[in-house]
């Protein structure tokens, strides 16, 4: 992985906007922001964003590469699309955010201890080995994905929040056996191991 | 109206506003026929609505006293008011033209002596004022409104308050049985300079100007600084009628946005730079604050521009808002980030004026002709249009002084086409 | 008809005149006194029964001059319209009966304003009669352009199209100007995405072909004169001289670039690869759609920086002050070329030319300027809000960025630099004789003369028009240089009637302002030979055909009328007396107001036209305590002011006369002693404002009348009165309020210092 | 006669899964109302809009790709209807996606391939609140009322996803009404100055940043209880989930003692069209509606 990261660095010495344009989910448009700051002022978690997407495009503008990958800020988006709706010149600022996370994931370059990272991985990975999203192993890896005594401790804390979701039936413990499928599950992961290949190839060749 | 004389060598002008009333002046004072065609019932148009224009922050009813005086003067003008072009066939040189006459029910036996104002009871929200007060049933648009003549509110006909003005008139003007006309016009070219209309601040859904009453329009600002405008040229909160100190002004409100306007304004920069002056004039400690993107103060503009930023009580914050709440006392806040280095904020006003830019007043699909627009809907210069030319905003987002170049430029190629098809043209004289 | 007068009298009695006012009393002034021929009353005076009965004692000759005692000149002049009659409006109504209270108390005073107002009318009348134009006049369809740029050339086409003949007079050997250094110019229509041809060639090409168009190439306007319709010109080219007469002149001198050698900061002189826009395209015009080279090496560019507004938007010594408008497109423009050559050569390879354009405000203004930003941006170029601290010699590019507020360089293979404009406006006359004056009086005191004065005059810069004008070689200038019209209604207001700026000599601009601002100048230029070949004014006056003209025995040759006229209409001749060239004047009267000896008139305005209006006023005696108001009001601003004031039913003092004039530049300070001799209390002149935002629509007459009114103290120091008793006032139209305050205050002035002593 | 709908019903609202009672209500009232709800069989999870570390851009359309192809396959006439506002936005801006790109439609064309499907892209998606408000009506529902929740004050809690990008209806995406108008159908009294009906809650974020997301939620409940809402009432799982269940960790937290009922549109009317409390799913509450309980009851 990092040996990508060298070689698309290299590749794209002193143009990181092209290297956007060229690997990152409509990386494209980065280029028609106009600094107006409308979306960083609609952000809900704004006050929590070390670079606001419109600044994060300036930096992709200013070659600031590793600032850019390594920042945690596009994984503060909580995906409310204020920013697509309000952006004068139509950046879809959402799919760019989450482009720019899955490059940085791929390259390796996300914060070790970013949570939404961790939470958005054990999601994919959750609903992608059966095809359909397990909710109570998902709960379950989550609380235990900063290890199992972090894990205990999440776990007690939710414990009422647990139980009122059983009694209700918004929770079922027999999925901790099993649980909801897809019928067709090698043609579902077929699908989606070809994707992944499609992109991944193209980012090698253009790594080249 | 039968006694309009119009021939293939005389030039039809759409639009009595600052363009169309250059172009018009311009053809008649260089020989020409000319009939000049107004919606409103008063020429002059949106500048007659302005306090000050930017840079000299001198009144545009001086410039228009004097183009009234030329109007008034000039045997090759004909003016017609609350008439509106319905239909305009043929080609360059021979154009065939419809237009709708609306009923004004005062003859020009006015002497607008006002005596019909202070019969009628009815009142309606006055369009001169952006429905900022009420004005009577029976009306004169503003004290300098040429021709001085009143009209009478199409909702009051039929009712007490009609009789009531006809009683009142000492000059038998009422005339209650005027219909819609529409009548026949001949015209060699055509100059179209029907202007912009304010941009629908409602349409601005972040920033509520439907929803909070402290949020008003750079157009409102102005009729409020007009000493004779509907607050005596007080500057007043709408929510309490107080005097507001803290004055936000926000750029590009609907302006260089996908979602509302594409294109650049251009004037609301200036007109803003502007209005902060009259916050330092009509109100004590007053401050304005400037949210902008870019400062589009172009060419020698930027003296004016300069000069506002040696002034302390303005504030300059590159930033487009996100988006404006109401806090304590009905106050906006402007929430967003100031995008020169990151500043979140969350600013409280007494009062913001949206900088709402320009929007060409006819559409594509209304237009009588056929006629080539770009798609923010100004008319583009081109064969196809024939002999349609566009003048001021018509052609583009223009302040008033290229709005009169432009104005003029079209009435020359109005008149190379009448000269073409003329009988005596310079042409057939040849020069000395 | 005119030799004997027969002057009607018509009072109105509308608009409640008849009950305000005693029209019979004032019908047997207007004969008894006013000594009219007839003098009637009616209901409606402006109806069309009322203006019959008029025309018809026209018609019948009963009468060959009208008053009309009515509403203000301003109101119902399509009603009072009798062509090549004389008339004179008295204003019973704004300036009589809407600004006094309808109650008894009131009655005789207003009474007695209205009686006034009569026999001012019927003073007036007596010295007005018909204008005739002169004879001077004379038709030539034949427009002189100066500058074979794209302006220039735009303006002779646009002529020759409206079917006037044109001389077009460049000073290089080729057609094109700055417009045809350019490889492309800025797109001038939608969709405003792409560098579009300049369409110099073709212009050029369509000028060769038509008959109606001469090209003088290498040629200077050596000599201009006479006036609009019979302009004698001089053209010369190479050490040849030939004359032509023309109708009107369009000056399209383009602008030049700005010298970057200032710009050290930028190491422009000792930079090979840093560059100034105009020189980069001339790269792009090697380049044709290949690669870029830069000068030093032939290198092909890699990354290139444009810095904007260089030299611009700066109060530094020598920096140019304003925005020259054109720049940023120009740098978007330019970038474009790189990108889009650049595509071409590598098929959409990731071969990139990196470009970026370093601004604090991108001024992109309209429907096709930020279409075309946009594009830009598609197309790749990088935009940054960025202050640049400098330029070094190996074109490395230090900044700060003002959007992640920190320092940041580019190590750039090529650096253009958006240096703006400055507009060949030929000589600045005013600055000259400012300086020469400062010289001579420094001196004449013996001081020694500052360097920066005598550099300043060792410069020298070469006329463009060589007016031949008295008041001097080329158009006026406005700030920073430019050939500009102050008035923002009236963007081709010129200060030499006949002659019109264009293009970025007038304004900076890009190349298609300056095509429309051909056009429109070259309205304004066939305009002014119509109006000169009937002997019409100019605008604001249009289609006045009065005109000034003098008693040569009493003139005494003092040329105070040649030094302040605004518009440099009046010349002389060798022995010193007047001419006045009908066509360049504007009829404001400054002249008149000027003369010393008053030997200057109008047909229909005149001293006489207007001192006798204020002689008519009947002066009660002092004990009556009725003290009299003179008010001279500009037509143009204070007068519509009054009336508005009326409109509103704003009251004022009864005791006021008010008479409107011209311009207050046309004001004789004769007006002022006769009116104070004559036993007047006060006297207050209304005028526009003056000075650097003057709204004068004469240009200087305001700033004279204040100037001749600082000298008249001394006049009521000999009559012994107090200084008070004359007032000066700047006006706005918009003054609705303040006007009547400004009467009352002078009323109550004269409360205090009590009556004049000259009431007899 | 009936209008009929492809159906996306969504991961969360499978039994036992955490909106599992959004769906009964939805069943509920889509009876009442003569919808009929074809689910589109062996639907797969629409990665919702938190997928992306995981998966790349093309994975993730490839997933709703796969569902739309389905859809196509199995009911060829007919739009998709989603209940959830992720699994809606997912799904159409993947279909918008593949209409906008080529590079994606060949992409996605070769995924697809592997799994033995194919699509043609040709069918809208779309919202269950969309078919409420332009196939259906709110007359329509009005007539069907037959227990008006008469004396109810309830916020309209919007949210984020089924109203931005695309919004309902062409309504404004800063004050939509049609919410309020739907509780205004149902003869309950909406609140349409409600200022948080727009804001964030936090999304997926609730699970890995609970106390950003808790300082977001806080707010929708507050200025609810301040404009005096017996409940809140929202469109969206994730919202309703958010809205809900967190209530004790956000008392918690800031010390408050919020404890409001926050119930979809599709209980509401249910209950209103005199449906049992089971079928209104009301036994899904955590926090019980005890004033819609009694409502159901009578």
């Amino acid at each position: 992985m990092s040996d990508l990261n060298q070689a698309l660095a290299t590749k794209y010495k002193g143009n990181f906007l092209k290297e956007v344009i060229d690997n990152v989910e409509e990386g494209d448009m980065v280029q028609m922001c106009m600094q107006c700051g409308v979306c960083a002022g609609s952000c809900p978690m704004g006050p929590h964003w070390e670079h606001t997407p419109q600044k994060i495009f300036m930096m992709i503008r200013a070659n600031k590469r590793e600032e850019v990958l390594a920042s945690d800020s596009m994984w503060m988006c909580t995906s409310c699309y204020n920013c697509i709706a309000r952006c004068p010149r139509e950046l879809p600022i959402t799919h760019i955010m989450h482009g720019l996370a899955t490059y940085a994931k791929r390259l390796n370059l996300v914060p070790k201890t970013q949570p939404t990272a961790k939470f958005a991985q054990l999601f994919w990975n959750n609903l992608t080995s059966k095809g359909r999203v397990n909710e109570l192993k998902l709960g379950i890896s989550l609380y235990f994905m900063n290890g199992f005594g972090e894990g205990v401790k999440t776990a007690m804390a939710n414990q009422k929040l647990g139980l009122n979701m059983l009694k209700t039936k918004r929770m079922a413990i027999n999925e901790a056996w099993g649980g909801h499928s897809v019928k067709d599950k090698s043609g579902f992961h077929a699908m989606l191991k070809k994707a992944a290949e499609i992109e991944s190839d193209s980012i090698e060749a253009n790594s080249k | 109206m039968s006694d309009i004389v119009a021939t293939n060598e005389t030039i039809l002008v759409v639009g009595g506003g600052i363009s169309g009333i250059s172009a018009a002046l311009e053809a008649a004072e260089a020989g020409k026929q000319v009939i000049l065609v107004e919606k409103n019932a008063y020429i002059g148009g949106r500048v007659t609505q302005l306090h000050k224009y930017f840079p000299k922050l001198c009144h545009p009813t001086c410039g228009m006293e004097i183009n009234q005086r030329r109007a008034k003067t000039n045997p090759n003008l004909t003016i017609l008011t609350m008439a509106e072009v319905t239909d305009i066939s043929g080609d360059k040189g021979d154009y065939s033209i419809k237009v709708k006459l609306k009923p004004r029910y005062v003859n020009n036996n006015c002497t607008a002596c006002g005596q019909c104002t202070d019969a009628v009871d009815a009142e309606f929200d006055s369009e001169f004022n952006y429905g900022l007060n009420q004005r009577k049933g029976a009306y004169i648009a503003y004290n300098n409104a040429y021709p001085q003549t009143y009209v009478l509110d199409e909702r009051i006909i039929g009712t007490d308050d009609a009789t009531k003005a006809k009683d009142a008139c000492p000059a038998d003007a009422i005339d209650l049985d005027m219909v819609e006309e529409s009548i026949d016009l001949k015209a060699g070219a055509v100059v179209w300079a029907t202007g912009w209309r304010p941009f629908d601040a409602n349409k601005i859904q972040p920033y509520g100007y439907d929803r909070f009453d402290n949020v008003i329009t750079n157009v409102e600002f102005e009729r409020m600084n007009d000493l004779m405008g509907p607050t005596g040229g007080k500057v007043v909160r709408p929510s309490d009628g107080a005097e507001p100190k803290k004055i936000a002004f926000i750029q590009c409100a609907g302006s260089r946005d996908r979602n509302y306007l594409k294109h650049c304004s251009r004037i609301c920069c200036m007109a803003s730079l502007k209005q902060t002056h009259y916050v330092r004039e009509n109100i004590t400690d007053g401050t304005s604050d400037i949210y902008y993107i870019d400062i589009r103060a172009i060419d020698r503009f930027e003296d004016f521009y300069q000069k506002v930023q040696q002034d302390e009580t303005v504030k300059f914050i590159k930033s487009k808002v996100a988006f404006i709440t109401e806090g304590e006392n009905n106050n906006p806040v402007l929430n967003g980030v100031d995008t020169e280095g990151y500043h979140r904020y969350a600013n409280e006003y007494d009062m913001v004026v949206l900088a709402v830019g320009m929007e060409p007043s006819v559409n594509q699909s209304d237009f009588p002709v056929e006629i080539v627009m770009n798609e923010e809907g100004f008319i583009e210069m081109d064969e196809k249009n024939g002999g349609v030319f566009a003048a001021g905003c018509s052609s583009d987002a223009l302040d008033v002084n290229r709005a009169v170049q432009s104005a003029t430029a079209s009435a020359l190629r109005a008149v190379q086409v009448i000269n073409q098809v003329g009988a005596v043209s310079p042409q057939n004289e040849g020069a000395k | 008809m005119a030799d004997e007068i027969k002057t009607g009298a018509y009072i109105c009695k509308g608009c409640d005149l008849g009950n305000r006012l005693n029209t019979d009393q004032l019908e047997m002034i207007a004969t008894r006194e006013g000594r009219v021929a007839s003098a009637k009353s009616h209901d409606f005076l402006c109806g069309a029964e009322g203006v019959k009965m008029i025309q018809d004692d026209l018609d019948s000759g009963e009468s060959n001059r009208v008053v009309i005692a009515a509403c203000s000149r301003r109101a119902k002049t399509d009603a009072f319209n009798f062509a090549g009659v004389p008339m004179s409006r008295v204003n019973l109504r704004e300036g009589v009966i809407w600004v006094r209270p309808d109650e008894d108390e009131a009655q005789e005073t207003t009474q007695e304003m209205a009686e006034d107002y009569v026999r001012m009318g019927c003073a007036e009348i007596k010295f007005m009669s018909t204008p005739k134009a002169s004879e001077e006049q004379g038709t030539n369809r034949h427009v002189l352009v100066v500058g074979g740029g794209i302006t220039g050339m735009t303006a002779a086409i646009e002529a020759a199209r409206a079917g006037y003949q044109v001389s077009l007079v460049e000073k290089t050997d080729a057609l094109g100007g700055t417009t045809g250094q350019l490889y492309k110019r800025a797109p001038t229509r939608a969709p405003y995405a792409d560098p579009e041809d300049t369409g110099v060639t073709e212009l050029a090409q369509m000028l060769e072909d038509d008959d109606k168009v001469t090209i003088y190439l290498n040629s200077i306007l050596s000599s201009s004169d006479g006036a609009p319709g019979r302009f004698d010109i001089e053209i010369t080219t190479g050490d040849a001289t030939q004359s032509i007469s023309c109708g009107s002149i369009i000056q399209a001198s383009g602008q030049t670039e700005f010298d970057a050698n200032q710009l050290t900061e930028f190491s422009y002189a000792d930079a090979p690869d840093v560059i100034t826009q105009l020189e980069m395209e001339a790269l792009a015009k090697a380049a044709d759609g290949g690669p870029v080279k830069r000068p030093s090496d032939g290198k092909e560019v890699q990354n290139v920086v444009f810095v904007q507004c260089a030299g611009q938007r700066s109060d530094k010594e020598g920096h140019l002050s304003y925005c020259s408008g054109h720049c940023c497109n120009t740098s978007i423009k330019q970038a474009m070329y790189l990108k889009d050559n650049a595509e071409a050569a590598a098929e959409g390879s990731s071969i990139d030319v990196q470009t970026t354009i370093l601004f604090t405000d991108l001024r992109t203004p309209g429907a096709g300027g930020e279409d075309f930003y946009r594009s830009g941006q598609n197309k790749g170029v990088t935009f940054r809000k960025g202050s640049v601290s400098g330029v070094s010699a190996d074109a490395k590019v230090s900044f700060s960025d003002l959007i992640l507020d920190e320092d940041d360089t580019i190590d750039a293979d090529l650096v253009v630099l958006a240096t703006g404009m400055i507009p060949n406006s030929g000589r600045n006359n005013e600055r000259e004789d400012e300086l020469a004056a400062q010289k001579t009086q420094l001196e004449a005191e013996n001081k020694e003369v500052p360097q920066e004065i005598l550099d300043e005059i060792a410069i020298p810069v070469e006329s463009i028009l060589n007016l031949k004008y008295r008041q001097g070689s080329d158009l006026p200038q406005l700030v920073s240089g430019f050939n500009d019209s102050h008035f923002i209604c009236f963007p081709y207001e010129t200060r030499r009637t006949g002659i019109y700026a264009a293009g970025p000599t007038r304004r900076p601009m890009d190349t298609q302002q300056a095509q429309e601002d051909a056009t429109g100048a070259t309205m304004k230029a066939i305009q002014a030979i119509e109006n000169a070949g009937q002997g019409m004014a100019a605008h604001p006056r249009a289609g006045d055909l009065s005109y000034p003209s003098f008693r040569k025995e009493g003139c005494t040759q003092c040329k105070r009328c040649m030094m302040e006229c605004p518009f440099g209409a009046i010349g002389f001749d060798e022995k010193g007396f007047p001419e006045y060239n009908e066509a360049r004047c504007r009829r404001c009267g400054t002249c008149m107001g000027a003369c010393p000896v008053r030997v200057i008139s109008f047909e229909n305005y005149s001293i006489d036209s207007v001192g006798q209006q204020i002689k008519a006023c009947d002066i009660p005696d002092e004990f009556d305590e009725k003290p009299r108001l003179l008010v001279l009001a500009c037509e143009n601003d204070a007068y519509p002011a009054l009336d508005m004031a009326a409109q509103n039913r704003f009251e004022y003092s009864a005791f006021v006369r008010v008479v409107p004039v011209r311009c207050l530049g046309s004001v004789n300070t004769i007006w002022i002693t006769d009116a104070l001799n004559s036993g007047y209390d006060g006297v207050v002149l209304m005028g526009c404002k003056k000075g650097d935002d003057y709204q004068c629509h004469f240009v200087k007459g305001s700033e004279m009348a204040h100037m001749r009114m600082s000298k008249i103290a001394d006049t009521l120091q000999t009559l012994n009165l107090e200084e008070e008793r004359v007032a000066v006032h700047e006006v706005a139209i918009t003054d609705i309020h303040r006007v009547p305050e400004l009467i009352n205050d002078m009323a109550k002035t004269i409360d205090e210092i009590g009556m004049s002593p000259f009431k007899f | 006669m009936s209008k009929e709908y492809s159906f996306y019903p969504g991961c969360s609202s499978q039994s036992g899964a955490s909106s599992s009672n959004y769906l009964t209500s939805v069943n509920a009232m889509c009876e009442e109302l003569d919808i009929k709800l074809n689910t589109i069989d062996d639907w797969n999870c629409c990665a919702a809009s938190i997928g992306y570390a995981g998966g790349g851009e093309l994975p993730r359309v490839s997933l709703s790709a796969r569902n739309i192809a389905l859809s196509e396959k199995q009911h060829p006439e007919q739009d998709i209807v989603a209940t959830c506002a992720a699994c809606w936005l997912a799904t159409r801006e993947a279909s918008e996606r593949i209409k906008e790109s080529t590079k994606i439609k060949e992409g996605t064309g070769l995924a697809l391939k592997e799994a033995g499907l194919e699509m043609k892209n040709d069918k809208n998606v779309r919202h269950m609140v969309e078919v409420l408000v332009e196939d259906i009506g709110m007359a329509a529902i009005t007539d069907k009322v037959k227990k008006p929740l008469e004396g109810l004050k309830i916020a309209g809690y919007v949210g984020c996803q089924t109203n931005r990008p695309f919004g309902i209806d062409g309504e404004s995406f800063e004050n939509p009404q049609y919410l309020d108008n739907m509780v205004e159908a149902v003869g309950a009294e909406p609140i349409r100055s409600y200022e948080k009906k727009v804001s964030c809650c936090g999304g997926a974020l609730a699970f890995s940043e609970p106390d950003k997301s808790f300082n977001l939620i806080k707010p929708i409940l507050e200025s609810a209880m301040d404009n005096g809402a017996d409940m809140i009432v929202t469109p969206c799982p994730v919202c309703q989930m958010n809205t809900e269940v967190y209530q004790d960790k956000i008392n918690e937290k800031f010390g408050t003692n919020f404890n409001i009922p926050v119930v979809y549109y599709s209980t509401l009317m249910s209950v209103a069209f005199g449906r049992s409390a089971a079928d209104s799913a009301l036994n899904g509450q955590v926090i019980q509606a005890e004033k819609l309980n009694a409502i159901a009851a009578k």
